[in-house]
């Protein structure tokens, strides 16, 4: 009966031959708690899994091959479908990638407004990796109120750049919308009503008890095998590894505010489980809030867009431009052949990709609640997985 | 730890096989990636325990491999590139030198059809396992349907002058 | 119920001499009146649930049908009863069928003993409690049933863990029953009640500081046979969809919903007769006193005020706490609760032993247990206040409009 | 030891966390019950630079293209015919597809004259997808190109047009 499941795919290749007493389940595409559309092919021993064989590509749009046929300033809408939760990291990516290349210079203001944008962004997704991944856990409140907080961003960014979740903020050569006289105010007004409700959360869920031992000591992943997994972001950080592109390859203006980089200290277990995880993206959220004040008084006048010409050519060449997105780096490997207002190759590098892949190894001999906390814990986002 | 010290210190181990091209870039030849990649790794000065990126892109001779390295300890990156013949494009897989390696691979593979000898699970990643044809190929045409089920949907807003397949 | 039929019969009509005829009519009367109890409580405390489930995360919850939404569980009642009740392919046909109706039958057998006054109780057997642990079997047996027949992976998990869970979590709820069984001195509930008194500290749960841990424990077990929520690993929602009850539909489903829902008062009733004094008034200790139609009434009250401010409690329970895994589940049943029930046990037969209930010492000790018990609750109120003062000023200065909404205010 | 801590760690956090869903309980609630139960209708809570629907004001459109090339994915089809001896251009057709529109904002940037904008609708519901199609320029019409010369016509309300565009698609008088 096995068999004749899988008979078209060659899976039984790669898997060896199920012995007596496993069991072939399928964490099928529309499973509630897999992040958008993924895929597991458990195979299971009851409950405690032997592997699970991620399968990704449902959500594959194919956004390299339309980069070569949109032009460059047209592509930018289509950044904000990659990882529609970080939308500005994305933005501000391709629009560096494509500045680098074509030699052309952001003002001031513009990279503070772009700084902001992307703080607030980096909040919102925080939000709700760690909303969602305590309603997977099973705590359903705190996802509510954290979307409850999301919607005070949002009304915010609907303010500076006109949408919600598809910024399409940036622009090649600077920002498309200034900010709003009123709109400094209202954020610091939501910056003094957050704070204290990150530490009512604390006390809600991150030191709730069963909470812990749900999350302790599940799948830590060492140092070492994160950065060979190719790991990126808080999930690297969590396992103890101090990189962090805003401060190790400075850019935009980051290197003007100070924050700290938090790294996982093995609160309550092993250094890099899923609870590192957890509570990094939550002190995280305290880091971008510091941030955000300091580049809010620091905002200097001055125009928003440099002149750039309508069509875009920029000249031979090739460059990496990588952010520090929510979910780790996202880079652009932009390959430009000078004569046409196309990019020849774009390769879009995204953090969740690098999590899925490790998710297959830290499969053995874990149960069907862990994988569900493992992906919850890592963050993962299908359609940052397929592109 | 600037670019021209790496360059020297891989120069020293690898002579000619290693040459500067772009600032920042290396290019070297396919035969001899392995050995490269496991140097830049294993090596304590060098220390690129981390490939960012492992892209394909598809010139109209050749098909480059580009890889980004990066050292979380000391800091510094790298970018090395291999050209391959564009009609049988093959290269031993650098899995067991960095794991994420893997799937990088895997989706070059079915993206732009580059061999990876020695690759652990050769499937389709994120294509479905009966598609033909390369996509990222600039020779590629997108077929009109799949099983049955059509690609283009008629334009509403069409032009005069032939509404170009949305 | 069944007896004042009974003896209602007789009085009126006189010349009746079938007496199992009435003995049957008697029984007829007290289970249409359960069910309807039951189903109109089922109906409603689904209503308050999301009521209060909205508020806790600061929405409004179901307001739309009827005034305030009153008829929310009429509108999901009719439209379960109509959608249609499918089969899935490769089914068991006859134990599919069965399995919700097992489910109903283990929980509303329970009714027949639990009080609601001074003798407003269908049958006061003599065995209660023991009767009690012996019906809510079936219901692991109707949930196993559903898990299996519904030929779905995910569906076989759920009842497999489920039969897991109620099972071992019978054992630590038998042992507190027993503590409470052996300081009244007779199994049946009427009996259990007679013997603790109105006020606070007469209660069973003041008795000694074992009894307070005896309740707790009582209380976690009862959450768990009734898949409550830090063990609603049945039918969690993020791991297993809907767990036993994911392929019913139509009135299947309704009859399953039901009996989650009865539950609530089955547990939260079980709780207040043994351990907070059932129907009691506090001071009124004259057996005689219960008979009066108004005393019986307040009994009732009472007791549904004390019952429903456990059920708010469990309520809310659902909204906070995340869910244990199935191995934290069975750690926790017979690593801390089986040990803990023991050791109360031990420890209210010596407390007995050792002090007479009217010794100066045994009202002593009565009286310090209630204190810590109501210390607790009011350091739970000042936690409360202190985290609504936390966030009020802010919340003014954001939105202009004051933070405070009293739940009873609906919108 | 480790026994005991754990169950008072768990029987603490256990009570702290219901204070605090308890506190939630007497906190006003957040839901905007749209669309019957709020003041005043959601548009006009909306900020002006939120970018809803689109709308033409053919009045003001110099019929320049501009927005018809920025577009990535051709939403906008904007057809001009020249009368042969008066060498004048109409503008015969205005099409935008706000079915297959991504509201990124790129067209209303490169409008000289801001005749293309977003207006703060967003409620689109129509029978057919075809009728998303907002047609500025009815069937049959010309509208002469604008001249920046020429004095800018009354301004309109924003979102009437396309508000009365969608009210005649969804036979609403």
């Amino acid at each position: 009966m096995i068999k004749q499941e899988l008979k078209n795919i060659d899976e039984l290749r790669i898997l060896r031959e199920p012995v007596e007493g496993e069991m072939l389940v399928n964490m099928g595409p529309q499973h509630p708690s897999t992040h958008g559309v993924l895929n597991f092919l458990l195979v299971t021993d009851g409950e405690v899994m032997h592997r699970a064989v991620p399968h990704i590509g449902y959500l594959h749009r194919g956004i390299e091959k339309l980069a070569e046929q949109t032009e460059y300033a047209g592509f930018m809408p289509f950044t904000d479908r990659i990882d529609y939760l970080a939308a500005m990291a994305a933005n501000q990516a391709y629009a560096m990638a494509v500045e680098k290349l074509a030699g052309y210079v952001v003002p001031e203001r513009a990279e503070f407004l772009r700084v902001i944008a992307c703080e607030l962004n980096r909040i919102a997704s925080h939000l709700v990796a760690t909303g969602s991944m305590a309603m997977d856990i099973g705590a359903v409140t705190p996802f509510i109120h954290w979307i409850r907080e999301r919607e005070y961003i949002n009304e915010i960014t609907e303010e500076l750049c006109g949408s919600r979740l598809t910024y399409n903020y940036c622009r090649i050569g600077g920002v498309s919308h200034d900010l709003p006289a009123t709109l400094a105010g209202k954020i610091l007004l939501w910056l003094d009503h957050f704070e204290p409700i990150i530490d009512e959360f604390d006390r809600l869920i991150t030191h709730n008890e069963i909470f812990v031992h749900r999350l302790a000591d599940v799948c830590a992943i060492s140092a070492q095998n994160a950065t060979g997994y190719g790991l990126v972001g808080p999930n690297l950080r969590a396992s103890g590894v101090d990189w962090d592109l805003r401060r190790d390859k400075p850019y935009s203006v980051y290197d003007r505010f100070d924050f700290n980089i938090v790294l996982g200290k093995g609160f309550r277990g092993a250094v890099g489980d899923s609870y590192d995880r957890f509570v990094v993206r939550v002190l995280e959220m305290r880091e971008s809030c510091k941030i955000l004040r300091q580049a809010l008084v620091a905002l200097p006048a001055g125009e928003i867009r440099s002149k750039v010409p309508r069509v875009i050519k920029p000249p031979v060449g090739e460059t990496y431009a990588a952010v520090e997105a929510p979910r780790g780096e996202l880079g652009y490997y932009v390959v430009s052949d000078g004569v046409s207002s196309k990019p020849y190759r774009v390769k879009i590098r995204t953090g969740s990709f690098t999590a899925m892949s490790i998710i297959e190894s830290l499969s053995k001999g874990v149960m069907i609640a862990d994988l569900v906390a493992i992906i919850g814990s890592l963050d993962v986002v299908a359609p940052e997985v397929d592109r | 730890m600037n670019f021209e010290d790496i360059v020297k210190t891989l120069k020293a181990e690898f002579g000619e096989t290693v040459k500067e091209a772009a600032p920042g870039t290396v290019v070297a030849d396919p035969g001899e990636i392995e050995k490269i990649a496991l140097f830049c790794r294993d090596n304590p000065l060098l220390d690129f325990k981390a490939l960012i990126a492992l892209s394909g892109v598809d010139h109209p001779g050749r098909i480059e491999i580009v890889l980004h390295l990066a050292s979380y300890g000391k800091k510094h990156f790298l970018v090395i590139k291999t050209a391959l013949d564009r009609n049988k494009p093959e290269i031993s897989t650098l899995e067991n030198v960095w794991k994420t390696a893997n799937w990088h691979e895997r989706e070059c593979a079915e993206l732009l059809g580059v061999l990876f000898k020695g690759h652990s699970d050769p499937r389709k990643l994120l294509l479905p396992d009966d598609w033909l044809g390369y996509p990222l190929r600039k020779d590629y045409v997108p077929p009109t349907e799949y099983h049955g089920i059509s690609h283009s949907r008629h334009n509403p807003v069409e032009k005069k002058r032939g509404a170009p397949p949305s | 119920m069944w007896k004042l039929t009974q003896e209602f019969i007789h009085k009126f009509i006189p010349a009746f001499e079938h007496a199992w005829l009435a003995y049957i009519a008697g029984a007829l009367v007290a289970a249409l009146a359960l069910l309807a109890f039951a189903s109109l409580f089922a109906g409603l405390a689904s209503y308050v649930e999301r009521r209060i489930a909205g508020r806790i995360m600061s929405r409004v919850g179901p307001n739309r049908v009827g005034p305030q939404g009153l008829f929310q569980f009429v509108a999901d009642g009719l439209k379960l009863v109509m959608k249609e009740d499918l089969v899935p392919a490769g089914a068991d046909p006859i134990l599919f069928r069965i399995a919700p109706y097992f489910v109903f039958a283990g929980m509303f057998g329970t009714f027949v003993v639990l009080p609601f006054g001074a003798h407003l109780v269908a049958a006061d057997l003599d065995v209660g409690i023991f009767y009690l642990m012996a019906i809510t079997s079936f219901v692991v047996l109707g949930i196993m049933l559903g898990g299996w027949s519904s030929n779905s992976k995910w569906s076989l998990f759920g009842g497999l863990r489920s039969a897991a869970q109620i099972i071992s979590y019978e054992i630590p709820a038998g042992i507190a029953l027993l503590s409470v069984a052996i300081f009244a001195g007779t199994l049946s509930t009427q009996g259990i009640i007679n013997a603790q008194g109105g006020l606070p500290w007469d209660w069973f749960a003041f008795h000694s500081p074992f009894s307070l841990v005896a309740f707790v424990i009582y209380f976690i077990a009862a959450l768990a046979e009734g898949n409550r929520t830090p063990f609603d690993l049945p039918e969690a929602e993020s791991e297993l969809v809907a767990g036993y009850c994911t392929e019913y539909s139509g009135f299947r489903f309704v009859v399953f919903f039901f009996a989650e829902w009865a539950n609530l008062w089955i547990m939260s009733a079980i709780s207040v007769l043994c351990f907070l004094g059932g129907w009691k008034i506090p001071f009124v200790n004259a057996p005689e006193a219960y008979s009066g139609w108004l005393w019986i009434l307040l009994g009732f009250v009472i007791f549904s005020v004390k019952t429903l401010a456990l059920v708010t409690v469990v309520m809310q329970l659902r909204w906070t706490l995340p869910r244990f895994r199935l191995d934290q589940m069975m750690n926790l049943c017979w690593k801390y609760l089986i040990p803990g029930a023991f050791a109360a046990l031990l420890g209210t037969m010596t407390v007995m032993a050792l002090f007479s209930w009217d010794s100066p010492a045994g009202i002593a000790i009565r009286f310090c247990t209630f204190l810590v018990g109501a210390l607790v609750v009011l350091y739970y109120i000042w936690r409360i206040v202190a985290n609504y003062r936390a966030d009020s000023a802010n919340y003014k200065k954001l939105t202009g409009q004051s933070m405070w909404y009293p739940p009873w205010r609906l919108p | 030891m480790q026994y005991f801590t754990n169950i008072k760690r768990s029987m603490m956090s256990v009570l702290e966390g219901m204070a605090v869903t308890f506190s939630w309980l007497f906190r006003r609630p957040y839901t905007v019950q749209w669309p019957d139960k709020i003041p005043e209708p959601l548009e006009k809570t909306l900020p002006a630079t939120y970018r809803g629907l689109l709308e033409v004001d053919t009045r003001i459109c110099t019929a320049c293209l501009a927005c018809e090339k920025a577009c990535p994915i051709e939403v906008i089809a904007i057809e001009v015919d020249r009368n042969s001896e008066t060498k004048e251009r109409h503008i015969v057709r205005f099409d935008v597809d706000a079915a297959k529109c991504m509201y990124c904002g790129l067209c209303v940037e490169q409008c000289p004259t801001d005749a293309i904008h977003h207006t703060t609708l967003f409620a689109a519901t129509t029978p057919d997808i075809g009728d998303l199609v907002l047609t500025f320029i009815k069937p049959g019409e010309r509208a002469l190109p604008f001249k920046p010369k020429d004095a800018p016509p009354a301004a309109i309300e924003r979102g009437a047009i396309t508000q009365a565009l969608l009210d005649s698609r969804r036979g609403v008088e």
